[in-house]
């Protein structure tokens, strides 16, 4: 048990720590394809024909760690998993309401009871090598994969029934655990792996997906071009397909601006809103919440001396920050703001609690009960993709006689002060989740085990024992009642953090591009097989 | 000669060994443990392990940087945690890509910055001396890379002339290529060309007023033919001097201009290596980049024989 | 002994060394101006709390990016800050960052220099052998290098900074105090038996000084440069501290609509280097004509 | 006949921060073909820039404000600076011979380069053919190895060498005219001697004239047809050769010809300095311009405009109002320097100071530098600065230790006082050897020895006031014991060497040249020594202020019992300073003696041929002097002859002196002589 719990949770970090690490700015949220993109479909009708050609070329913010090794893919899906999608295809995919459908897989059975998951194969389908897509090649996936990989170690063994049937045995069986196995382990094909060597294969993907890989250069491009014998007759439209690895958001900018790419992603909420303004360019703003990034800040509250100690100094500071105003003026408003853990339009929202709203006034005078009349001293520390944020925050504080320094560190000793070392004052707090699951969500930092924030600062028992049961909880009402319960214990009983809002990450498209297929969720997705450009 | 060579050959070496010195301790006074760093929070403690062994990490300083020298002696430079690749394999497409660029630079700067810096000289007080005065003292304090934002701003963005970022090869396609480095390489170059101006004139000024160049003048010879063949040559002595100090300026500033531009050169790999923590990346692009820092001046000390016939080695 | 020379010449006054200096120094009016900026500059960077119309600090979110108004002469930034102030505060930043790494480089520097050049030998060697080498690597690399190892913020940037520019000193001490040392004034002090201290501080550091101080002059135009590179590449000074570099870098985006955030800043800095080049020219020319060259 | 050059009421003023300095105000002179032609004068006089201003290479700062240059019937002065035919006449027909010859050859391009691209140019002769000029003109000069030697660079000749090449660079085109500016003035006495030779060969032959442009009057008084004199900007004086140095009337042609020792002087003849300095030419006064300096000035001459030339005999001009006034001046002259000779101590009758004891004894000193080469600095020979030197100092004696440039005698004087290491030998101070003493040691003995520099501007720190200057010894070596005695002592010094202690706190910068190398002298004279070696001391300053120092020296030798090592290259200030003079050639003495037997009767060829050389200002004397040239240049010391280190220039070696080196055999009357042949 205690092995599986680690291991889930180092999965969640691995996924945090890409977060924190993308060079874009703050942002993202959950999605599929946005409602803008569906509006603009319907405008013109294009006929089938009029779809083929063209390439399009894509920005990104980084060189992928790997982008044609499946297990090195699985086990850092940001900002892997997009790039190997065009080639590299999954078992299921997510739709807009964040459930797992059918792809490589067309169907699967879950036994609860067995603690198995029965998976049945497309048929017919090739990799891109001319070899078989079929069970061998998934168990060897698989195989590969489970042991080394946090989360999916949940799986005891793959079991080949026949070709196109296979029968997945998990060790512990937790609600969700299966989504990870159809949604970010990319089928690769096990002869390439062979032929080309691990590192060989590290950056060339060979797969069953629209595209092909062509080729690449280091944090400069990586190319696909079509797959003829792409398993869905008349996929795809493009005959080619490029990511621009473009690191500077102000180059990517131009870059954009320039039309070199087409598509432009991660790019800060700022820079997104300066650039709403041509008719050519369309903003796709995902909006279905099916998943959160969030942003706070975190207190260290393991010191008894320290003011921060004090839960009405927590709760003064969560009172100083106007986060309505900063998501309007920092996101421009791709931020929503919330005083929970989640959305207020979700079911884990509780609704009874303390709002949390923005009141310089209450916040002083709950300082001056503190016994900080005149507000003290404290640091922020911050991560340089944040500094912006953190400063705005600093600046609120600064109105309540709190004196705040913004510490920007380095990723390096950001992760050591997380992990190990601790912090006096606050850092940022990033949280991440697929779902409003609150189990996942707090496990890592709040958990009984927590390897982040909360095993330096000590969290209070009944917030242990909340993640837990939450966790195993099955039922739905239940599991409200108990996501209920720990925003109260979280946020209004202990006040652990202050929450700002959660985040979406809205890209740019020319609006000669449709279905473009990228969606982000706990990571991005890239699907394109069904792209196709205007002439 | 030949003595002279293989003793600057034995300076040369003794300023590599402090060079991998350097750059050897600038990862060692990195806080933290790289191979955790390397590796990202997903790590086990058995990889870590794994990875503190095969760096070395676990032997004593000493032995660390022998192992890492006598590899780079061989020829290997290491291998980089992120990129699953030898940091040869790595380098061997962008060292050609800055090499491009930065040797276009310098091309640039010469045959801008002496010419203008001589006009200058000669025409001293003069409009064209005003104007070069002024806009080498504007090139000089100008950031590099706040004129590379400015040219694609205007130059790209605006006007539509040049490319935004990227690089093509000028030598598989000319034409492209040459769209996607003219650029990059003037604004690399300005500062320089700012600077060779600036030395190529009051070095101009200084050699016009010497005793030699009264005594070409003595002679009858034409102004042109003095400047020139007499004054332009002992002026260069300084000047080279100068480009061979600026050539370590030309690859830091492709630091800032492959950021702005998006090349893939060697200054866009050592910052994502930054950033990435490769360190072994990191030590072996400051590595690669000081050692050719200290052949090109080498280089230049002997061109100086070239140019100087007075200077005796010894 | 009595004096019996009946001639006592007297030398009419000439002006002194220091009016001499003062003259030639003021003779150009671009140096005149580049003056009064580096000394607006300082006293703006002083009295920056007086001067700024407002907080640099505060902000008013609601109020961001506006345009220049009367309120704000430069605008605001993304947090609503004034950006005026935020640029008078900047120059603090970049005078701290500026003097603080060419007075660390100049004074390790100097001292490397002074020791290779007065006691020679292997010493010197060694000294020189390692300076050529941190010289190999530009300075924007060391830094850069230096700057993640050691993290962002000021005191990063600070040594990363200071190292770099360490063996411009040594190498330009060393030159000097084997120029001097040459010199038969410090020949005539050897032979009284001087001590090599007394040698040092009375004679040879006085006298070799000079470039030195035009040097880090010049330096600092190349100190501020550097820093706002660093901010570019995001190892510059720790926020809110306002800082060129960075503020050049945040207000890009904006740049079609509010030039002035970027412009502004850039601008500052360019005329600041600048400032700080065409005096070092003038100091070196006052000082000592025959260094222009070498400098 | 009309003249090949004449200029006329020339003025040339540079402009320099609002100011106008007068270089060259209304000048006229003349040359004719064939004649050497004399213009002397000291530094500043504007000597220089009067020949440049015809010819248009003047600096851009200067300008020609009137006048007529007038050159084979045309003014120069009509054409434009860079123009074809100022061009034409620069090189073709005016040939200049510059002053520096390490600065004046361009040192990236081969000497043949330079020489055949001025005949390609006035010549239009092919580069081949141009080529064979240059051989051709280089074998005339004199350079050895022509052929091959044409392709060398500059650096690779000596001083001597190169100025050779300069002159037949100057003649390549055979040009009417050639203006040797200072051309011999940075060379050795002997190498000086070759080249004027060389010149006054070439006028005979080709029938050119000179512009010789100098201050040694010595060589005027050899060469020169006829003299022009020049003071701050204009010509004071000009006449036949004979005119001025027998018959001078101008008083600064006077006062130069008695400041300079002279070969011929009775050694008790007290050097008369001329006071004062030349008049800042930016704010000359409207009256005489030596007013100033004028030991003869009348009062007439303080309120009169400056005097113009006037013709007194026959080709004989002067500008002075003594002159206008008419009467027996020549005679009131003489008077008048007789009682101004008086107002000065008489020196003594010379007497040997041999039995005053000795104070230094060197014996078989040899100071050796490493030669390296290669990739480790291997040592590969030894630099013999030093070869083998012993001799006797006398307390209370002056002994002058003379020779050209290299040949070891500053080596000698900085091993003797340790500045560098003698590689062995005892030098034998007071009784102690100090050759190998210890620092530390040495210390205390160093109160009693000390020295005087050569440059007065590099010897005194810059950035030290002149009390510091004078008062570090007493600090080092801890002779005061107060603040007071410390200024009590300094300002004594200053006193002592002729400086008003209220200047004690300026800076070096603020004091002239002869001012500057008195406070050199206050700091030698500081720790009390007893024992001071001059390097050099006067050679850096100007005739007039050498007077003075010299004068000086002679006094605090008298009123303090001073021992002096004085090193010089003129054999003529040696004579008149010193008590016994030693004379070295490549690191050996090679004839020692008193100052009489040795300059009345010279025994080694070496010392011969160095007496020949040195000019003397009187042209009757000259004329009857033979003027013998030694051959060849002074060898490196790392290409040292064998045997006798003379052999290879010495006019009567054989080759015996060719495979023995010759001991230096001193007779009884102390006069020793390192040579087989006498």
């Amino acid at each position: 048990m205690k092995r599986r719990n680690v291991n889930f949770v180092l999965f969640i970090i691995t996924m945090i720590i890409f977060v924190l690490t993308a060079c874009s700015d703050d942002s993202s949220t959950e999605v599929v394809e946005g409602g803008e993109e569906n509006k603009e479909q319907g405008v013109t009708e294009t006929s089938e024909n009029d779809k083929y050609g063209g390439t399009v070329k894509v920005r990104i913010a980084q060189q992928p760690r790997s982008f044609g090794f499946p297990p090195a893919i699985a086990n850092n899906p940001t900002p892997s998993i997009p790039v190997a999608l065009p080639a590299l295809e999954t078992l299921g995919r997510f739709d807009q309401d964040g459930n797992v459908q059918p792809w490589l897989a067309r169907d699967w059975d879950m036994d609860d009871e067995a603690e198995t998951v029965t998976v049945y194969l497309e048929e017919g389908i090739k990799f891109h090598d001319g070899t078989d897509f079929n069970s061998e090649a998934v168990k060897w996936v698989f195989d590969q994969i489970i042991d080394t990989h946090p989360s999916l170690s949940a799986i005891d063994s793959v079991e080949i029934i026949d070709d196109h049937t296979l029968v997945f045995h998990f060790e512990e069986y937790i609600s969700g655990a299966h989504i990870n196995m159809f949604t970010i382990v990319p089928i690769g094909s096990p002869t390439a792996y062979e032929e080309l060597g691990e590192e060989g294969n590290w950056n060339h993907p060979v797969g069953t997906g629209p595209f092909k890989f062509d080729s690449m250069e280091n944090n400069h491009y990586i190319k696909f071009v079509r797959n003829d014998d792409y398993w869905i007759d008349g996929l795809p439209y493009l005959d080619s397909f490029e990511f621009r690895i473009i690191p500077n958001e102000t180059t990517a900018i131009n870059t954009f601006l320039a039309n070199e790419v087409d598509i432009a992603l991660h790019l800060g909420a700022n820079s997104i809103a300066e650039l709403n303004t041509s008719s050519d360019i369309l903003v796709v703003d995902p909006t279905t919440s099916i998943g959160l990034r969030g942003i706070g800040i975190i207190p260290n509250t393991s010191d008894p001396d320290s003011p921060l100690a004090d839960i009405r100094v927590r709760k003064a500071i969560s009172h100083a920050i106007d986060r309505e105003q900063l998501a309007e003026s920092i996101f421009h408003g791709y931020a929503t703001a919330s005083n929970q853990l989640t959305l207020p339009n979700s079911w884990s929202y509780n609704p009874d609690l303390d709002p949390f709203e923005y009141n310089p006034e209450k916040a002083k005078e709950l300082l001056a009960e503190a016994g900080y009349p005149d507000g003290f001293q404290t640091t922020i520390y911050t991560q340089n993709v944040r500094s912006f944020l953190m400063q705005a925050v600093q600046g609120y504080l600064a109105e309540v006689g709190i004196e705040v320094e913004v510490d920007v560190v380095e990723q390096a000793r950001f992760m050591s002060m997380i992990y190990e070392e601790g912090w006096d004052g606050f850092t940022e707090f990033i949280y991440y989740s697929a779902g409003d699951e609150l189990g996942t969500l707090l496990r890592p930092f709040f958990g009984p085990s927590p390897v982040l924030w909360g095993n330096i600062i000590g969290i209070p028992e009944n917030v242990v024992d909340l993640v837990v049961n939450f966790d195993l909880e099955m039922e739905e009402n239940n599991r409200q009642r108990l996501a209920h319960e720990l925003q109260s214990a979280v946020m209004e009983e202990h006040h652990l953090f202050t929450p700002l809002f959660i985040t979406q990450e809205p890209y740019l498209k020319y609006n000669y591009v449709h279905d473009d297929g990228y969606y982000t969720l706990r990571a991005d997705f890239f699907t394109p097989e069904k792209l196709w450009i205007d002439k | 000669m030949g003595a002279f060579i293989i003793k600057r050959l034995f300076q040369t070496i003794a300023v590599l060994f402090f060079v991998t010195l350097i750059v050897f301790m600038i990862i060692q006074i990195l806080p933290g443990d790289p191979a955790q760093t390397m590796l990202g929070a997903d790590a086990s403690q058995e990889q870590i392990q794994k990875l503190r062994e095969e760096l070395g990490l676990n032997d004593p300083f000493i032995v660390q940087y022998f192992n890492w020298a006598a590899g780079v002696i061989g020829g290997d430079l290491g291998h980089s945690i992120f990129y699953k690749e030898t940091v040869i394999n790595l380098m061997s497409s962008r060292f050609p890509i800055t090499l491009t660029i930065g040797i276009s630079a310098l091309i640039v700067t010469v045959i801008i910055g002496i010419p203008l810096g001589v006009i200058a000289a000669v025409n001293r007080g003069g409009a064209i001396d005003s104007v070069v005065v002024v806009l080498s003292n504007i090139g000089i304090a100008t950031p590099n890379f706040w004129l590379g934002i400015l040219g694609v701003y205007f130059l790209s963005l605006k006007l539509g002339w040049l490319p935004v970022q990227g690089y093509v090869s000028p030598f598989t396609d000319p034409i492209g290529g040459l769209k996607t480095i003219i650029m990059p390489v003037l604004v690399l170059a300005a500062t320089t060309i700012a600077s060779v101006m600036r030395q190529t004139r009051s070095a101009m000024l200084e050699v016009i007023h010497q005793d030699f160049i009264r005594t070409a003048r003595s002679k009858g010879l034409k102004e042109r033919f003095v400047i020139i063949k007499h004054g332009l040559r002992n002026a260069l002595i300084p000047v080279i001097t100068l480009l061979g100090l600026q050539l370590g300026n030309i690859i830091g500033g492709t630091v800032l201009i492959e950021q702005v531009f998006n090349i893939p050169g060697m200054g866009s790999l050592l910052v994502s290596s930054v950033f990435m923590k490769d360190f072994i990346v990191v030590q072996a692009c400051v590595l690669v980049i000081a050692v050719l820092v200290v052949f090109a001046n080498l280089f230049v000390d002997l061109a100086y024989r070239l140019i100087d016939p007075r200077i005796k080695y010894n | 002994m009595e004096a019996t020379q009946k001639v006592e010449i007297n030398v009419p006054r000439r002006k002194s060394e220091f009016q001499k200096f003062i003259k030639v120094l003021l003779a150009r009016k671009v140096v005149v101006i580049s003056l009064s900026i580096l000394f607006l500059l300082v006293v703006v960077a002083i009295f920056a709390p007086w001067i700024a119309p407002y907080n640099p600090y505060t902000q008013n979110i609601a109020n961001s990016l506006q345009p220049p108004s009367k309120e704000h002469i430069l605008g605001t930034d993304q947090l609503g800050r004034d950006v005026l102030s935020r640029i008078i505060y900047g120059s603090r930043a970049s005078l701290i960052v500026g003097f603080s790494s060419v007075a660390l480089a100049g004074v390790i520097g100097s001292t490397l220099g002074l020791v290779a050049g007065y006691f020679g030998g292997i010493l010197d060697s060694i000294i020189m052998r390692f300076m050529d080498a941190l010289l190999a690597i530009p300075p924007i690399v060391l830094a850069l290098s230096l700057g993640a190892a050691l993290g962002g913020g000021l005191v990063g940037v600070v040594v990363a900074l200071g190292v770099a520019l360490i063996p411009t000193y040594a190498r330009l001490m060393r030159g000097q105090v084997m120029a001097v040392r040459e010199m038969d004034y410090i020949k005539a002090g050897e032979i009284s038996g001087i001590s090599n201290l007394r040698n040092i501080l009375v004679h040879v550091m006085p006298n070799c000084i000079s470039p030195i101080i035009v040097l880090a002059t010049l330096n600092l135009g190349i100190a501020i440069l550097a820093e706002a590179g660093l901010s570019f590449l995001g190892l510059g000074v720790n926020p809110p501290q306002a800082a060129w570099g960075s503020m050049v870098n945040d207000g890009y985006q904006y740049l079609s609509r509010l030039p002035g955030l970027s412009f502004a800043p850039g601008l500052c800095i360019v005329l600041v280097v600048m400032a700080f080049n065409i005096v070092g020219d003038a100091l070196r020319d006052a000082l000592d004509p025959k260094l222009r060259g070498s400098l | 006949m009309s003249h090949l050059l004449e200029v006329k009421n020339l003025k040339t003023y540079f402009k320099l921060n609002d100011q106008t300095v007068k270089a060259v105000d209304d000048v006229s002179y003349h040359v004719n073909e064939g004649e050497i032609v004399a213009i002397v004068g000291e530094s500043g006089s504007g000597k220089s820039v009067t020949q440049y201003s015809g010819i248009k290479l003047i600096p851009q700062s200067a300008e020609i404000v009137s006048g007529e240059v007038i050159f084979e019937g045309s003014d120069l002065l009509k054409y434009k600076e860079n123009s074809e035919e100022m061009r034409k006449v620069r090189g073709g027909k005016i040939g200049v011979i510059f002053q520096e010859p390490m600065t004046s050859l361009n040192p990236v391009l081969t000497v043949g380069e330079q020489i055949m691209e001025s005949v390609m140019l006035h010549k239009q002769f092919s580069r081949k053919r141009a080529k064979e000029r240059a051989v051709e003109l280089l074998n005339m000069v004199g350079i050895p190895d022509a052929q091959e030697r044409v392709n060398h660079f500059p650096y690779q000749f000596s001083g001597g060498m190169r100025q050779r090449i300069m002159i037949a660079m100057a003649m390549s085109c055979d040009p009417k005219l050639l203006i040797a500016d200072e051309a011999t003035t940075a060379l050795d006495v002997t190498t000086q001697a070759q080249l004027l030779e060389l010149l006054k060969d070439i006028v005979k032959r080709t029938n050119t004239s000179i512009i010789l442009v100098t201050h040694n009057l010595g060589i005027v008084a050899r060469y020169a047809d006829r003299i022009y004199v020049m003071y701050a900007g204009r010509i004071v004086e000009s006449g036949e050769n004979k005119d001025i140095f027998i018959k001078p009337k101008h008083p600064y042609t006077i006062g130069l010809l008695n400041s300079v020792p002279r070969l011929d002087d009775p050694k008790d003849r007290k050097l008369i300095p001329i006071e004062g300095l030349p008049p800042d030419l930016a704010n000359k006064p409207k009256t005489c311009s030596f007013l100033d300096r004028c030991p003869f000035k009348m009062e007439a001459c303080e309120y009169s405009p400056a005097p113009q030339l006037v013709e007194v005999d026959k080709g004989h001009y002067v500008s002075c109002y003594a002159d206008i006034k008419g009467n027996d001046w020549n005679l009131k002259f003489e008077e008048e320097f007789a009682s101004a000779s008086e107002q000065v101590i008489m020196k003594k009758e010379w007497k040997s100071k041999e039995n005053n004891g000795v104070i230094l004894e060197v014996q078989n000193l040899k100071t050796y530098f490493p030669f390296t080469k290669g990739i480790f600095n291997r040592k590969i020979a030894d630099i013999k600065a030093v070869d083998d030197v012993s001799f006797k100092v006398y307390k209370g004696e002056t002994l002058g230790l003379v020779g050209e440039s290299g040949c070891g005698k500053t080596t000698v004087a900085r091993s003797i006082i340790r500045m560098y290491e003698p590689t062995d030998g005892k030098i034998i101070f007071n009784g102690t050897d100090i050759a190998k003493m210890s620092k530390r040691n040495l210390k205390n003995i160093r109160k009693n020895m000390s020295l005087v520099f050569q440059d007065p501007s590099s010897s005194l720190d810059p950035r030290q006031k002149v009390f510091n200057i004078i008062g570090e010894p007493l600090i080092i070596n801890k002779l005061v014991d107060s603040k007071k005695e410390l200024h009590e002592r300094v300002e004594e010094l200053m006193r002592l060497v002729g400086l008003d202690p209220n200047l004690k706190d300026r800076v070096p910068h603020e004091f002239s040249g002869g001012q500057r190398q008195r406070i050199g002298i206050a700091r030698a004279l500081a720790s009390n020594p007893s024992f001071i070696v001059c390097d050099e001391a006067i050679s850096a300053l100007d005739v007039s202020i050498q007077a003075q120092i010299i004068n000086l020296l002679e006094e605090l030798q008298e009123k303090l019992g001073l021992t002096y090592l004085f090193i010089a290259h003129d054999l003529s200030v040696v004579r008149h300073i010193a008590d016994r003079v030693a004379v070295m050639y490549l690191g050996k003495i090679v004839e020692i003696g008193d100052w009489k037997s040795l300059y009345d009767n010279p025994k080694h060829p070496y010392t011969k041929a160095l007496l020949d050389a040195v000019p003397i200002p009187d042209p009757l004397i000259e004329e009857q002097r033979e003027h013998k040239v030694l051959k060849g240049e002074v060898p490196s010391l790392l290409s040292r002859p064998k045997g006798c280190v003379f052999s290879n220039r010495c006019p009567i070696a054989t080759d015996e002196c060719r495979e023995m080196d010759p001991p230096l055999s001193v007779e009884e009357n102390g006069h020793g002589v390192a040579c087989i042949k006498v």
